[in-house]
């Protein structure tokens, strides 16, 4: 820049050039081409909202259930985008694609405006009262063991309310499902740790063995755990820069970041844990005498043939976990999915106490000082049990909430028939998903940037959190309603006397914290500046006491010989739970359908992958629309030649396919839950995930898949773009 | 008056960036990203539609290479030639370089891309005619063309969708080019505030989206005139010279241990974003 | 060999010949007409279209950022090289046996400008802003790009067009003041006394038309060169694999001479029909024509190989990887029916008995512009399709019907701009057809004298 | 006294020669050869050559138009440059000189192009009436010869016309 004097005309130059782009964003929502403008109406205007100014409200992501601290940008009374709250030790402001897509589903143009009643194949929209109203004249009669539950996992002040309303009601029948938790595995560490989910420190890890732990995709807490894998490859960091191995038979996006990338024969984890184990003995690791009798079975050579791991890599494996500790082993989706992912789990928790990471790497969560409001976790019994109470006749009355069975649940439960069976259904809903289109009363909700609310995410970061869930704007459709509001209109209709001092769910909530304050810390604090305090933070950390580990688990582990191959079901199918749709939930957000699958890069279509191998063999290519048969049924869909899967499995992403939601998701690709088999897990109940065995056949049509690939493939072809060095070619440690 | 002013200032002309003797004086805004840190999750691409109003062209226009991404994540396997890809894939974000000498500007007939003050590589939408032209002669190809209204669009912004447009960027029409910006708005906003505080930008005071939203830090964004930034830090300790085409520790006789380098540097773009090579443990 | 004109025609049988091609040409002449009219509204639709709806109709994508649009703009560019060479160069030359022909090619030369500057317009993805590219005094002082290419692509343009227009007019004058002194009173009349300038053939008006139309002539030669070379530097200029190539700008004006001459082998024989021109678009100077075309073919042919030579011997790795991808790739077929069309075709032009057959050379001129054509395609797409960066490697961008539509429009815009003119003006200078069996028959007298003083 | 206009019409450029070589020798009392023009469908050397010395000076126009096109075309581009810093290009100057060049030699051409044909118009003196004394044949494929004479020496002048077959003659009393 030349500086001789800034005269008018020399600032109008650097206007119009240097900052033009800025000069230009004056305009609101200008379009270049016409100038038009979407003007904001100031007639009405919300008080927190500052002309040209956008100001942060802290709140809590809604997106999955890990609980993430958000921040919101408004500005004219509107939310604009979301950006992670510093003060959470869930996210330390960070957020993840899916969390940012949280507006589009408060804008989404599919929600749903107004309660509707079913009326032959219509939903006739009616008023609140009226629908209210209903609800208690068909509760009128009706056994409280005859009205069921089935909500996503719940927890705060809303869990408290809803159970207040369950016991008003008489009723015991509270399902909490969810589609994609890691239930087995919690089965396993109750057992192993004596908690369900203990502390991990992937931080401190010098080594991670993940089985198939997609800690950085899908796996429970993933931003939480993505700043800690930060931290663990860290050069800097005292224990150096860490390995991440991970042992799976289809690549998860952990996977794809792994110093060593193991594809293992499906089901066999247990096998290898156990081998493992073995080897380390071999290596020399003092190992308590019964657990060194349980694998003394499992030699290098049968493992290996099993797993289909080689014997050097298991040793190399064994000498890594020996020489850098503390390690920390993980059991994620792929091991537990089987009908003995109970042995799996516990086959890989043991090897976390022979390598004594238990207290190092994985400590004991902090307790929650007041249990009424800990997360009741989903699982997916839960949604087995419910369809035998419909399929017997139980239930005359059905509430469903944050949940969408119909579309996650496998067809082969035949829910949606088992659902006609119950009299009165009321779902609770934000879009009218495959259940809500099942309901005989839809409730439409706030969406969670409209809401009120508390939530202690069940995965407990750094200390418990009392998560405040608030309005970031006012609402977008005025006959929506917030879950706690309803639930607490329901409970009137009961407990009148009791809950007539709450105008709303914001005065209990407000009500309820307050009446805790002391225990929050706010001991002597002026009750609204507590309360602003709280809300401004958008969180509360409560103290709490850190529960205690049980030292050892027992060995008695029982892993089943590898399974023959089945002739007529060749194949192994692993639905994916991708980073973007996780369960299905959040499919009509269109920025979730646009951003590719970090490994196929495909978009807005689901597809099975295929080993080269396998696709060789079965003579299909990139592209092909080939059809995936299990013994519960049939899909199409478009084939991606993979390499990062084992050759005995193919896998398919799970939550697309939906039938209603919205127009993002309708009919976009297919939903694997079609023709997932309704194998469980032998000790836990749990569907067992990858137990489906599938055969595919072509169908003779091929499409070009649409993604963000090129004919390329993956290939650089000798330029120097994404470059890699081997760790003893580095010097990490002088980096900043 | 024109003439006089060339001839007063012919030397100052007649000087070039990078190469030239004109440094940038206060600001010159620059990346740093450590692939061994990115996961790949695509976190930072959707933080940027949200941040800078991307139309989501949906699957048809995708298919057609017409989709907006101004940061896009690659991803690699090896090629080495192993049947399984057991070092996993390396991902890459790719995004406007804000080359020092940018072979798009030189090539735009209007002059809507240029060099501004703070080494950023502009990009001036009302004045953008779509030649096209820089899109041609951009080596990473990360400029990304209006082919169609999308404002006007069906299920681009649907009524509701629209009020969560961010009003300091402006809505792209049909007909014009546009990129990655490093999130002008925000560093312009940190500028005037600064500004009137009478101080520069202090290191972390701007935030690019991509860079907030990353779960990993991979991604670190600041100012190359200040020493002491992280960024300057980043590239000082991994020798990358901003203004050499070729580094010095490339040169040397025993492959250097520093992990940073930027893409195409042959090319003598002179790019802004420096990356860290992914690191994989050679034990195991 | 036979006379390129008789020399016994005499001038006011050149006046009336010339003179009966604005009343009465045949029937063909409309029926041309017409087509050509269809195939224009055809392109205009397709125009109008993707100007409502925007550019993503060209099918085009990021990033395959150009297509056919440029592609044929540097065809009809290299379209226009004929014109100049004919009158200018030749002119020079004194290779007088142009003179019958060298009118429309000229207007050939004007027209295909024409239609390329629309090719420009129709590229832009803001058409209603293209006067930004225009340096024109405002508040705020920005100018175009003068850095970019492109701009001096349209300066080049515009000097080429208006000079062309120009040497055109100017030397009509006399062939307009003849218009205007034997057509019967009319609007056309009036119009050529207008244009004639009072024209009367003084002494002093011939000298200084001579030193003019010689000066202007020069002026025109560096000017066309220019013009092309400046086309090259679009692509010669830029960074691009394929792009980058040094011996771009000579290639490009021995392919637009080529094209160019391959288009009048067209024009002459259609016009010969049409006009009914056969005394003076005669077959020696079709031979003549042919044998230039086939000369400049073998040009375009050895820069050719020049250019494979230097990107397969330079050791850039990427240029290469796009000459073995237009050989092998998705263009393939489109890369060696160019080589065919531009390098083996004209090979027929080396027969006698085929240079002076009319279906054969109009099959063969054809062939040529296709292959010419086909070459700035070759030279646009491929380099988009695989460049430096492979992650973005576009192999199957195909264009739209639209693309292809306006395309096919621009031919029948330039065959009605030339048409309509070829009906108006006098598309055979007939001064100077006057000119040359003038002099020619001077020569033949001259040679039976002495002949005669020999005995 | 008062001027009057002959022009004499031949089949062809032999003829006229005659003609004009006699009018210059007789060097007839009351006419100057200077009056002399000659008319004829094709330019022809041998007979512009027997009229003698007359200027054509075009190429001072090219001259002068080729300079100014070019220089201004250098001067303007670069000042225009100069005033505009923000339209800085990454890895050029601001002003920088090859891309100039281009244009200012493409200028170079417009403005030498442009002024020669204004000089052509000039010094041809177009556009211009038509003299009374014009014969549509000239533009056919007959030779006029146009002179101004004061009428004494008219009847020697028409006689040295017929003398070389004129194959008509017009005359016109001069005002």
């Amino acid at each position: 820049m030349i500086e001789n004097g800034i005269n008018r005309r020399d600032f109008l130059k650097v206007l119009g050039w240097g900052g033009a782009t800025i000069s230009l964003s004056g305009c609101g929502f200008t379009s270049i081409e016409n100038g038009k403008e979407t003007v904001v109406s100031y007639v009405e205007f919300n008080e927190y909202a500052l002309p040209g100014i956008g100001v942060y409200f802290n709140s809590t992501c809604a997106q999955c259930d890990a609980g993430c601290g958000i921040s919101g940008r408004v500005r004219e009374g509107r939310v604009l985008k979301l950006e992670g709250n510093a003060v959470s030790s869930v996210n330390h402001g960070k957020m993840c694609g899916l969390g940012q897509a949280g507006v589009q589903a408060h804008y989404n143009p599919d929600r749903v405006r107004e309660p509707l009643l079913r009326t032959g194949n219509q939903g006739e929209a009616i008023t609140w009262d009226k629908a209210l109203g209903l609800i208690n004249e068909k509760l009128g009669g009706v056994k409280g063991d005859e009205v069921a539950f089935l909500t996503g996992g719940v927890s705060g002040h809303l869990k408290v309310l809803l159970k207040n309303y369950q016991d008003a009601l008489g009723s015991k029948n509270h399902y909490v499902y969810e589609a994609v938790s890691p239930s087995v595995v919690r089965a396993a560490n109750k057992k192993s740790y004596g908690v369900e989910m203990p502390h991990l420190r992937l931080d401190r890890a010098k080594v991670i063995v993940s089985f198939g732990a997609d800690f950085l995709g899908a796996w429970v807490s993933p931003v939480h755990f993505s700043q800690q894998y930060a931290q663990f490859r860290k050069g800097t960091r005292p224990e150096g820069r860490g390995v991440l191995v991970q042992i799976e038979s289809k690549m998860t996006l952990t996977g794809a970041n792994a110093d060593r990338w193991i594809a293992i024969r499906p089901g066999t984890e247990g096998v290898l844990a156990m081998g493992i184990i073995n080897a380390l003995g071999k290596a020399g690791l003092a190992i308590p005498a019964d657990v060194a009798a349980a694998s003394k079975a499992y030699t290098a050579e049968r493992v290996s043939g099993e797993t289909d791991v080689s014997a050097e890599q298991i040793d190399k494996l064994a000498h890594l976990l020996k020489t850098r500790t503390p390690s920390l082993v993980l059991a994620g989706g792929a091991a537990e999915g089987y009908a003995h992912g109970s042995q799996n789990a516990a086959a890989i928790a043991m090897l976390n106490h022979v390598l004594g990471n238990v207290g190092k790497t994985i400590e004991a969560p902090s307790r929650v000082p007041f249990p009424q409001v800990e997360a009741a976790v989903g699982n997916r019994i839960a949604v087995q049990a419910l369809n035998d109470q419909l399929a017997k006749d139980k239930v005359k009355v059905l509430f469903v909430y944050g949940a969408n069975p119909v579309h996650t649940a496998p067809a082969a439960l035949k829910l949606k028939d088992n659902l006609k069976k119950a009299a009165f259904k009321v779902v609770l809903a934000n879009y009218m998903d495959e259940t809500a289109m099942e309901a005989d009363l839809v409730l439409p909700l706030d969406s969670w940037l409209e809401d009120w609310g508390t939530s202690v995410p069940e995965y407990r970061a750094e200390g418990v959190q009392l998560n405040i869930t608030q309005p970031l704007m006012e609402r977008l459709h005025p006959d929506t309603r917030g879950a706690g509001d309803i639930f607490l209109s329901l409970l009137k209709q009961r407990r009148a006397e009791e809950y007539k001092k709450h105008e709303d769910f914001y005065a209990y909530v407000r009500a309820s914290v307050l009446s805790i304050k002391n225990a929050l810390g706010g001991m002597g604090k002026d009750d609204d500046l507590f309360w602003d305090e709280t809300l401004s933070q958008g969180l509360i950390k409560l103290p709490g006491a850190s529960a205690a580990l049980s030292a050892k688990a027992g060995p008695n582990i029982s892993l089943p010989a590898s399974a023959a191959i089945d002739d007529a079901y060749p194949l192994r199918l692993i639905p994916y739970v991708t980073p973007n749709m996780r369960d299905g939930r959040n499919a009509n957000q269109p920025w979730l359908q646009e951003s590719p699958d970090p490994l196929t890069t495909i978009v807005w279509d689901s597809w099975v992958e295929i080993h080269p191998v396998t696709a060789a063999r079965l003579g299909v290519e990139e592209g092909d629309i080939v059809e995936v048969t299990s013994r519960s049924g049939t899909i199409k869909t478009q084939v991606y030649v993979f390499p990062g899967i084992h050759p005995d499995a193919i896998s398919i992403p799970y939550g697309y396919g939906h039938q209603a939601l919205g127009r993002y998701a309708k009919e976009v690709g297919v939903n694997v839950a079609n023709i997932m088999d309704q194998i469980t897990d032998k000790e836990t109940g749990e569907l067992a995930f990858n137990e489906t065995r599938v055969k595919v056949s072509k169908t003779g049509k091929r499409v070009i898949i649409v993604k963000e690939e090129g004919p390329a493939g993956g290939q650089q072809m000798g330029k120097k773009i994404a470059v890699r060095k081997s760790s003893d070619k580095v010097d990490l440690s002088k980096e900043v | 008056m024109s003439v006089t002013n060339l001839l007063e200032n012919w030397s100052k002309v007649r000087q070039a960036h990078p190469v030239g003797d004109a440094p940038h004086a206060e600001y010159k805004w620059a990346m740093a990203i450590d692939l061994d840190a990115c996961s790949g999750c695509n976190a930072c691409s959707v933080a940027c539609y949200a941040e800078n109003n991307l139309p989501v062209v949906g699957k048809d226009k995708y298919g057609h290479g017409q989709a907006m991404h101004w940061m896009r994540i690659e991803r690699y396997w090896d090629e080495d030639g192993r049947e399984t890809p057991n070092q996993g894939a390396q991902f890459l974000p790719m995004m406007c370089q804000q080359c020092e000498a940018a072979p798009c500007e030189t090539v735009c007939p209007v002059g809507a891309t240029n060099h501004t003050a703070d080494g950023l590589n502009s990009q001036v939408y009302n004045r953008c005619i779509g030649s096209r032209y820089c899109s041609a002669n951009c080596p990473y190809k990360v400029r990304y063309f209006n082919w169609w209204d999308y404002p006007t669009t069906d299920n681009v912004w649907p009524a509701e969708m629209t009020q969560q447009l961010n009003p300091d960027v402006t809505v792209r029409g049909k007909g014009v080019m546009e990129k990655c910006t490093f999130c002008v708005q925000r560093t312009y906003a940190a500028k005037n505030t600064a500004r009137n505080e009478g101080r520069l930008v202090r290191d972390g005071e701007v935030q690019t989206a991509c860079q907030q939203a990353c779960p990993t830090n991979a991604i670190s964004f600041g100012n190359m005139a200040d020493a002491e930034s992280k960024v300057a830090k980043q590239w000082e300790k991994q020798k990358v010279e901003l203004a050499e085409e070729e580094q010095n520790k490339d040169n040397q006789v025993e492959p250097s241990a520093l992990r940073g380098y930027r893409i195409f540097e042959e090319l003598r773009p002179y790019p802004s974003v420096m990356y860290l090579e992914r690191v994989r443990e050679s034990a195991v | 060999m036979e006379k390129d004109i008789r020399e016994n025609i005499s001038w006011a049988q050149i006046n009336q010949d010339v003179l009966k091609s604005l009343e009465n040409p045949r029937r063909m002449y409309w029926v041309i007409l017409l087509v050509a009219v269809c195939v224009f509204g055809v392109g205009v639709g397709c125009e109008v279209y993707q100007y409502n709806v925007g550019l993503g109709v060209a099918n085009l994508d990021n990033p395959h950022v150009w297509g056919l649009y440029i592609a044929t703009f540097i065809f009809w560019i290299g379209m226009s090289h004929s014109g100049t060479l004919l009158s200018a160069i030749l002119h020079l030359m004194h290779a007088d046996w142009r003179k019958p022909i060298y009118r429309f090619a000229e207007a050939m030369t004007t027209f295909s400008l024409m239609t390329a500057g629309l090719f420009v317009m129709v590229h832009l993805g803001r058409l209603w802003q293209f006067y930004y590219a225009v340096p024109y005094p405002n508040d705020r002082w920005t100018w175009p790009n003068f850095q970019s290419p492109l701009l001096w692509d349209a300066m080049a343009i515009f000097t080429y067009l208006s000079s062309s227009v120009i040497f055109l007019f100017i030397g009509m004058i006399p062939d307009l003041a003849i218009c205007r002194d034997h057509l019967q009173p009319g609007w056309r009349k009036k119009l050529y006394t207008v244009l004639a300038l009072g024209w009367e053939g003084t002494d002093r008006q011939w000298r200084n038309f001579r030193v003019t139309y010689l000066t202007v002539a020069c002026f025109l030669i560096p000017l066309a060169v220019s013009v092309h070379s400046i086309v090259a530097s679009d692509f010669a200029m830029s960074q691009q694999p394929g792009w980058h190539v040094t011996s771009f700008p000579p290639y490009f004006v021995a392919g637009a001479l080529y094209s160019g001459c391959a288009a009048i082998i067209t024009l002459f024989i259609i016009l010969r029909y049409v006009f009914k021109f056969e005394e003076y678009m005669t077959l020696p100077i079709l031979k003549k024509t042919v044998r230039l075309t086939f000369a400049i073919a073998m040009v375009w042919t050895y820069l050719n190989c020049i250019e494979f030579a230097s990107v397969w011997y330079s050791h850039d790795q990427a240029s290469k990887d796009v000459l073995i991808q237009k050989a092998t790739g998705p263009y393939a077929p489109f890369w060696w029916a160019m080589i065919f069309c531009g390098s083996v075709v004209p090979f027929v032009m080396m027969f006698k008995r085929f240079q002076t057959n009319i279906p054969v050379m109009f099959a063969v001129s054809i062939l040529l512009n296709l292959g010419m054509w086909l070459e700035r395609w070759m030279i646009v797409s491929p380099t988009f399709s695989h460049g430096y960066y492979p992650w973005t490697w576009d192999h199957d961008q195909w264009p739209s019907l639209v693309q292809w539509g306006i395309v096919f429009g621009s031919f029948g815009w330039f065959t009605l701009l030339f048409m309509i003119f070829c009906k108006v003006f006098p598309s055979v200078s007939m001064y100077e057809v006057k000119e040359m069996v003038y002099h020619r028959s001077m020569a033949s007298k001259h040679d039976e004298l002495a002949e005669k003083g020999a005995h | 006294m008062s001027q009057h206009h002959l022009l004499a019409l031949y089949n062809n450029f032999d003829e006229a020669e005659a003609v004009i070589k006699e009018l210059r020798a007789a060097n007839i009392k009351g006419f100057d050869f200077k009056d002399l023009t000659l008319k004829s469908p094709i330019e022809h050397h041998g007979v512009e050559e027997l009229l003698g010395e007359r200027s054509a000076n075009v190429q001072w126009f090219t001259l002068i138009g080729a300079v100014l096109g070019g220089s201004l075309a250098f001067l303007g581009i670069s000042s225009a440059q100069a005033n505009f810093f923000s339209q800085l290009k990454g890895g050029k100057p601001i002003v920088p000189i090859p891309p100039d060049l281009v244009l200012t030699y493409e200028m170079f051409i417009l403005g030498g192009v442009y002024i020669t044909v204004l000089g052509f118009l000039i010094c041809a003196g177009l556009p211009a009436r038509r003299s009374s004394l014009y014969s549509a044949k000239v533009s056919e494929d007959q030779i006029g010869i146009l002179i101004k004479a004061d009428a004494s020496a008219i009847s020697t002048i028409k006689a040295v016309f017929a003398r070389h077959n004129a194959l008509e003659i017009q005359e016109e009393a001069g005002k």
